[in-house]
């Protein structure tokens, strides 16, 4: 247990920023090699959240696209755990149980993994971190592949800025209160903007549950309270687009009287975008599939792997969005 | 004028429509009357009162299915999973996504899911006149499974659609007031000349208050529990179409989501009794918009998002004491005793 | 009376529900050691209240409450029990989940050396407590396995057992029959001579005459007076008791079938044949004839309520057929048997009768209402009539019709039942023990009743364990036990010794 | 006569519980039989070991559930608790006294539902929807992030295990983690509670009928409240135990597991009703549980069909119960 106690430690941030997603080509020749080494096909285990957003969804299609197209090199035993961390732990075990290669997790939360990462590198078998970071000490987990939400967060706030002309009063629509991807949204986003634009004025910031209905329902709210608005920060493009109804019902022009900036980049904000309706949106892979995989072939081959392999993402602005419209698989 | 009065104070609904009104008097004193404005804008009337009926809708509906299982001592945990197979349903065939021979046609789309609403209702009936499962357990499969299914239909995303019949479900006025108004009042109309003009209100006060004695007196208990259930279903498919016309797609995974508690919470603060007996649809209607005020109150009162929970814990527990014939009591004496220290 | 012998003391007792009821007022009552005290009154007098609020269950509005010469004012029943109050309240009171012996011992259970319950202990003591009352039932089995009849003896095994001073029985003897009521009394001497003061209320004269040592009536929640039993004729205690003169009352009481009742042979209303249905009645055969009263005698669980039940689709029929009206009839569920014309007035009033939450008319009008259909609703005008015509024919005492049933007096409970299979209109009424708790002048008015329908061509099935009553009423009798049909008595042949020899015997007639 | 009595009793009073557990062993030999792997001593063991704080919260809702109510306020119990030891921990306070502090909360949280459920008549539905909201609202107002416990004697408990050896295959061996042995203590507890103390008993009877049992003498008040009360202080037990587990706390932790723990304590044969109930029941039904979610895990199932598929085998067993335990009544009758 001794590793585990250095758990608190700041999790260190790796400088290597390799753009992965383009070597999608030179990974599967690495799989291929190490399922030639090993003689069989590698197994891996990923224990997904569940499918709370359409973001998520299109990460696990991406994981089982690549699984079932290159059924002849790897083997995927999924497992969805409806949001419940007990759940991911109990399929972990499982996955230990079953003795496969490699364990994929996106984890539910970020502590709380001491005890069963120690029980999988008790049992030799790596564990690759997706899009969510765990709270463990370093020598738990092989490697994190994901983006960071603060980071995202502050490309927000300077989009916003650059939308708005760098004051106005702005609205914030919040994740699910607890959920990592909301605090740390917020926390990027709010502190950018003070630390940068002090001509920005947050009036307002609530809970919309990353929801559409609650999205729409919260801003129809800060719609009456609040008087000129400049602009919408809603932490995904569910709650964004929950709020494009609530501002056109309330008569104005979403996009126009009221910018929209939103996290996630799934396909009904491009939409929204393309129609002139939202402004941008910082956009968070979800396709980590082949990255997955990659990474895990590189794990059961006994390479190394840096502890960060960082997805990439980018933003999206209006003008650009007519034109990826068509490209965009999720 | 005192007669009505005494008349009216007897009422079930009496009391939750007082504690609305003082809740809405609270917002409107707070907001300085900013809560009480109306305006036209787009020529419908626009404003917090509206945005209370339109977003309350949903609650409304279900809880005017609810009460009726309530009163039998039942529950039916699975509205809100039955809401997202609706929405589901009904966004899909509007995207031509699933039967592409409807053709995105909206009335096919709307009859389909309140049909699927019907058949998941009546499978809950099944399961609990039949089967004999206790409603909880036997809802409960439907809540798990309704989502899976849900998601089967959209293929796991969120479907979004364009088409703006479809939209006038929940966004549509007619006379400048919410369409979703008239669907509450078309659906608890409907209930409650069906549960008051028929005898079948009797018999389900009779069903909740003593289901032995109740099939002595010849009651079918089981087709009773069967037909609530069903209709119970077919309202939440009602209120899945508002939500999802609401948010112009079908989010699977979040669509009535926990929206069965508020259900009950609607009716348990209209002064039904969740363990069956009497009960009152208007009451639980009254219910529902308090839920639904209390929400627009956190909101408006800008209360931080973390505090909300607790807010409304603080509020349903003082909402529910104020029902409470015990407390009053309690309340009385200890004024009579202050005063008699007072006056001594 | 010395004072010192005065165990129990009430005075100036009142209560009211709401404005409407006053269900005491201004009420006194003493008790001695080493007596048994009747309570007595008309259904509604409030003789119950009176208990309750002695014992805590009721707050009482003013009034002193003195044992052995201390107040008390006990506000539960665990408080009147710590003060020496041991009660069977009226309505059976016992946990139907639990097995007898626990009912019996729970909140008192005998512990072992570690301090937990001696489950051991527990059952052998009930037995042997049973046993006392000739009970002999299986103990480990849950208290819903049995009669109402068999609760009761539970309830008041587990009263008199309670290391107590006062004992108060309301209504103990209500559904037993002689043989057990016998029993009790000899319990109660017992219980007498050790110093014990027993309270007991009853509407069986003879048995106030039995047992009792001094009388108190109530009449409208009024006081009326406090008599030596020896000395109060009978006619004059019943007087006291309604208010008015008892020769209306004794004529009413004797009522017997017109001479002419060698009344020609009517047609068949329901004919069973080798009728059984699982676990209960097995290959019974009968016939009901339009314009008779039938009755069921038999013993304690010798089938009677069951063959009732089997008779109104509550149980299944497994086997056998049923013809109504010479025609077969399926009856698979009570609203079958009710399209058929039959009502059935259940044994327990608690869990099979009454619809605790809802007002008197809706109870009366409930059965009609099925009968009609759901669609059919009795208009609210029509439901009020119904409800004053039989509040009225039956004397059923409350302020309203809209009074909650559970609020009324447990006779006048049993009334309402009663309406609401009258208001049926039913041609075959099966009653089981439908005069439970219901006072004399009601039982005689009931009789009538039911001996007027009869001779307008009804066809009665009679279920009572007072025999006196069937007697009276019945042109026929058929004998059970064990779950059979084991003899069969005809007008003339019915007799109390004729029964007690099939009950007893086996002989056939 | 007498012995022959008793024996049948004995059959029948447990006869729902021998069904659910052959079914049990059912569906352990169908993942057996399907999936490699899947037969072995730590799929049994891990059911424990992953299982323990529900177990125990559930046993403390039976308790609520036999007497007639509903406590749907423990998961939120679960992560206050969760989260407030994380804080507390966090902050230096040692290990023992923040478990004493937890239980206490629990103790008084639960008396509290139980005395406004009590004294003021109001729905107990209600009151612990009430608790809910507030309990996991004071989750995120104490944190919003996840708090990583580093405590060594959490860290012993999370991480110590007793290896069982039954035979040299890998399948004969499991592991049992320390925490497990609490819920074999507050399982035994809770059988002598409800079997054999006169609370345990009068908590039956309260549940057979509220009246009933005042009118027996009983003390309702204080048996409703104690009821309540245990529900809370389990939850609370459970809550220390799942930070046992994840050596962390977060608030939103255990969402819906109230039903979780209501439907095991139903499967167990519990009544909602009230008054009918054993705590050996819901674990077995929380073992029924697990062993779904270990048989969807293993089946390596497309996201949207895991739902459907715990569900229709949820519905599978319980249809199957009700249809045994009927056909059973029926022929008990026919038999007597
Ligand atoms: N909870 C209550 N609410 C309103 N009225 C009540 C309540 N309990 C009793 N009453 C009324 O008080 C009166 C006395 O009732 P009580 O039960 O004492 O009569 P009783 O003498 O025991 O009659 P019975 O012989 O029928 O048992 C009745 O008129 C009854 O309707
Ligand atoms: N020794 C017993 N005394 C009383 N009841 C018994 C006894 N043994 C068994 N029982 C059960 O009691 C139930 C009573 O049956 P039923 O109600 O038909 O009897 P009954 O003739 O109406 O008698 P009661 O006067 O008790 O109503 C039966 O189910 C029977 O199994
Ligand atoms: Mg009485
Ligand atoms: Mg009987």
């Amino acid at each position: 247990s001794s590793g585990a106690s250095s758990s608190t430690a700041t999790t260190a941030a790796p400088q290597t920023t390799a753009a992965q997603a383009e070597t999608t080509a030179k990974a599967e020749e690495t799989t291929a090699k190490a399922s030639e080494t090993a003689g069989e096909k590698l197994v891996v285990g990923f224990a997904q959240i569940g499918q709370e957003s359409g973001w998520r969804d299109a990460e696990t299609l991406s994981i089982q696209t690549y699984a079932s197209e290159n059924g002849d090199k790897v083997e995927l035993l999924f497992a969805d755990a409806q949001q419940k961390q007990e759940n991911q732990i109990k399929a972990i075990k499982n996955f230990i149980e079953q003795g496969v290669d490699v364990i994929g997790l996106a984890p539910v939360v970020e502590t709380g993994w001491d005890q069963v990462f120690a029980e999988a590198k008790e049992a030799g078998i790596p564990i690759i971190l997706l899009d969510r970071r765990a709270d463990v000490g370093e020598d738990l987990y092989a490697t994190f592949i994901g983006s960071d939400f603060i980071e995202e967060g502050k490309m927000a706030a300077k989009e916003m800025a650059k939308l708005i002309g760098e004051n106005g009063k702005i609205v914030e629509l919040e994740g699910t209160v607890g959920a990592s991807a909301a605090t740390d949204r917020k926390t990027g986003f709010d502190d950018e903007i003070k630390a940068s634009y002090p001509g920005i004025e947050i009036v307002a910031s609530q809970t919309g549950d990353f929801t559409r209905a609650q999205g729409k329902e919260v801003m129809e709210s800060f719609l009456k309270s609040n008087k000129d608005i400049k602009g919408v920060y809603a932490h995904n493009d569910d709650m964004a687009l929950g709020a494009i109804e609530a501002i056109k019902e309330a008569g104005l022009k979403p996009g126009e009287d009221i910018k929209i900036v939103s996290i996630d980049g799934v396909r009904g904000i491009f939409e929204a975008m393309a129609a002139g309706e939202a402004n941008c949106t910082v956009e968070c892979n979800p396709l980590l599939g082949p990255l997955l995989f990659e990474t895990a072939a590189k794990l059961k081959a006994g390479q190394s792997v840096d502890k960060w392999v960082k997805s990439v993402d980018g933003v999206f602005t209006a003008d650009m969005a007519a034109k990826v419209l068509p490209d965009r698989k999720y | 004028m005192r007669e009505t009065w005494n008349r009216l104070s007897e009422k079930q609904y009496f009391r939750p429509l007082i504690i609305f009104i003082i809740i809405l008097l609270f917002n409107g004193i707070v907001s300085k009357g900013e809560f009480f404005t109306l305006s036209i804008v787009d020529g419908h009337l626009y404003g917090r009162i509206i945005d209370i009926v339109r977003n309350g809708s949903k609650l409304m509906i279900l809880a005017g299915g609810m009460t009726m299982i309530l009163a039998t001592g039942g529950t039916d945990i699975s509205v809100g999973s039955i809401m997202a197979i609706s929405g589901a349903i009904a966004c899909s065939i509007v995207n031509g996504n699933i039967f592409p021979s409807f053709n995105g046609n909206v009335a096919a789309a709307i009859i389909l899911a309140i049909l699927a609403g019907t058949v998941s209702g009546i499978w809950n009936g099944f399961l609990v006149a039949k089967i004999k499962i206790q409603p909880i357990v036997a809802t409960m499969i439907l809540m798990v499974a309704g989502r899976g299914i849900a998601q089967l239909i959209t293929r796991g995303k969120i479907v979004t659609i364009t088409s703006e019949t479809y939209y006038f479900i929940n966004g549509g006025y007619i006379c400048g007031l919410p369409f979703p108004l008239f669907i509450v009042l078309f659906l608890v109309g409907f209930l409650v000349l069906f549960t008051g003009r028929t005898a079948f209100g009797l018999f389900l006060e009779s069903v909740g208050c003593n289901p032995t004695a109740s099939k002595y007196v010849g009651i079918k208990v089981d087709r009773m529990l069967l037909a609530i259930y069903t209709l119970s279903g077919a309202f939440a498919a009602v209120a899945g179409l508002i939500e999802s016309a609401g948010i112009k797609g079908a989010d699977c995974n979040n669509a009535g989501l926990g929206i069965e508690m508020d259900a009950i919470l609607a009716v348990a603060i209209g002064g039904t009794n969740l363990m069956g007996g009497r009960f009152s649809i208007p009451a639980s209607v009254i219910g529902a918009l308090i839920v639904q005020s209390i929400t627009t109150t956190v909101l408006a009162l800008g209360v931080p998002a973390a505090y909300i929970r607790v807010l409304k814990a603080l509020l349903i527990i003082i909402i529910c004491l104020s029902q409470s014939k015990q407390f009053k009591d309690l309340v009385i004496k200890r004024k009579m005793i202050n005063r008699k220290v007072v006056g001594s | 009376m010395s004072a010192g012998n005065q165990l129990l003391t009430v005075r100036n007792i009142s209560k009211a529900f709401g404005k409407a009821v006053i269900a005491l007022a201004d009420v006194q009552f003493d008790l001695n050691r080493g007596e048994i005290h009747a309570l007595l009154g008309e259904n509604g007098a409030g003789k119950s209240t009176l208990i309750k609020v002695l014992t805590g269950v009721e707050n009482k509005d003013q009034g002193i409450i003195e044992m052995d010469g201390r107040q008390i004012n006990p506000r539960s029943t665990q408080e009147a029990q710590n003060e020496g109050i041991s009660t069977v309240y009226q309505e059976v009171n016992l946990c139907p989940n639990l097995s007898v012996a626990e009912n019996i011992y729970i909140g008192r259970e005998p512990r072992n050396r570690f301090g937990t319950i001696n489950w051991k202990k527990i059952n052998a003591d009930a037995r042997e407590l049973l046993d006392k009352f000739d009970l002999h039932i299986n103990v480990t089995k849950n208290l819903d396995h049995y009669s109402v009849a068999v609760q009761q003896m539970v309830a008041i095994a587990r009263a008199s057992d309670i290391d107590a001073k006062v004992l108060i029985l309301d209504e103990p003897t209500s559904s037993l029959s002689s043989a057990e009521v016998d029993k009790l009394f000899q319990i109660m001497r017992k219980l007498r001579e050790e110093g014990m003061g027993i309270v007991f209320v009853t509407h069986f004269l003879d048995q106030v005459y039995e047992v009792t040592d001094r009388i108190t009536v109530l009449r409208n929640g009024k006081y009326v007076g406090t008599y030596l039993t020896k000395e109060l004729p009978r006619v004059e205690l019943v007087g006291k008791m309604i208010g008015k003169d008892y020769a209306g009352l004794k004529e009413a009481m004797n009522a017997k079938w017109p001479e002419e009742a060698e009344r020609q042979e009517k047609e068949t209303f329901i004919k069973l044949v080798n009728v059984s249905s699982p676990g209960t009645v097995k290959g019974f055969e009968l016939t009901v004839k339009m314009g008779e009263v039938l009755g069921f005698s038999g013993l304690l669980g010798s089938g009677r309520s069951e063959t009732a039940k089997v008779l109104f689709g509550i149980d299944p029929i497994s086997e056998g057929e049923v013809k109504v009206k010479n025609e077969m009839a399926h009856l698979h569920s009570p609203l079958d048997a009710i399209r058929n014309g039959i009502a059935f007035c259940p044994e327990n009033r608690k869990t099979e009768g009454i619809i605790g939450e809802l007002s008197i008319w809706e109870n009366i009008i409930l059965a009609l209402q099925v009968k009609r259909g759901i669609f059919h609703k009795i208009s609210r005008k029509e439901a009020e009539e119904l409800a004053k015509e039989y509040i009225e024919k039956l004397q059923i005492k409350t302020p309203g019709t809209e009074q909650l049933i559970k609020n009324l007096s447990g006779g006048n409970q049993q009334k309402v039942i009663l309406a609401r299979w009258l208001a049926t209109d039913p041609e075959f009424l099966m009653l089981d023990e439908p005069t439970r708790g219901i006072d004399i002048g009601t039982k005689a008015e009931i009789q009538k009743i039911i001996m007027d329908l009869a001779g307008r061509g009804m066809a009665v099935l009679f279920i009572s364990s007072e025999i006196d009553e069937m007697l009276r009423c019945c042109t026929r009798m058929i004998v059970l036990r064990d779950m059979k049909q084991v003899g069969e008595l005809n007008g003339k042949e019915i007799s109390e010794e004729a029964i007690m020899r099939i009950m007893a015997g086996g002989e056939a007639s | 006569m007498e012995q022959t009595g008793k024996r049948k009793r004995v059959h029948i009073n447990n006869i729902s519980l021998v069904i659910t557990v052959v079914l049990f062993i059912l569906m352990f030999l169908f993942g057996s039989v399907k999936y490699n792997n899947f037969l072995s001593l730590s799929t049994f063991l891990n059911l424990f070991n992953d299982n323990a704080y529900l177990m125990i919260a559930a046993i403390g809702a039976t308790f609520v559930l036999i007497s007639g109510g509903i406590d749907i306020s423990i998961a939120s119990t679960i992560a206050f608790t969760g989260v407030s030891s994380a804080f507390l921990l966090e902050r230096g306070v040692p290990a023992f006294l923040v478990i004493l502090l937890m239980l206490l909360v629990g103790i008084i949280v639960g008396c509290t539902q139980g005395a406004l459920i009590h004294y003021f008549k109001l729905q107990p539905f209600i009151v612990t929807l009430a608790g809910q909201f507030l309990m996991r609202g004071l989750c995120v107002v104490i944190s919003e992030r996840s708090i990583p416990i580093s405590d060594p004697f959490f860290k012993t408990m999370a991480l110590g295990k007793v290896a069982v050896r039954l035979g040299e295959a890998k399948a004969w061996n499991g592991k049992i983690y320390y925490y497990v042995f609490i819920l074999l203590i507050v399982f035994a507890a809770a059988v002598y509670t409800l079997r054999y103390t006169k609370f345990g008993r009068c908590l039956y009877a309260l549940g057979g009928g509220e009246t009933s049992a005042s009118l027996m003498g009983l003390n309702v008040a204080r048996t409703k409240i104690a009821a309540y009360g245990i529900s809370s202080f389990c939850a609370a037990l459970g809550g220390i135990v799942f930070s046992f587990y994840t050596l962390a706390g977060f608030g939103l932790q255990n969402l819906g597991l109230e039903l979780d723990a209501l439907s095991s304590a139903v499967i167990g044969g519990t009544l909602l009703t009230g008054g009918v109930g054993t705590v050996a029941g819901t674990v077995v039904g929380v073992m029924i549980e697990g062993i779904i979610q270990t048989i969807v895990t293993y089946q390596n199932l497309n996201t949207w069909w895991t739902k459907v598929t715990i569900a229709a085998l949820l519905c599978f067993f319980i249809v199957i119960q009700r249809i045994i335990a009927i056909r059973a009544e029926k022929s008990k009758g026919k038999n007597e």
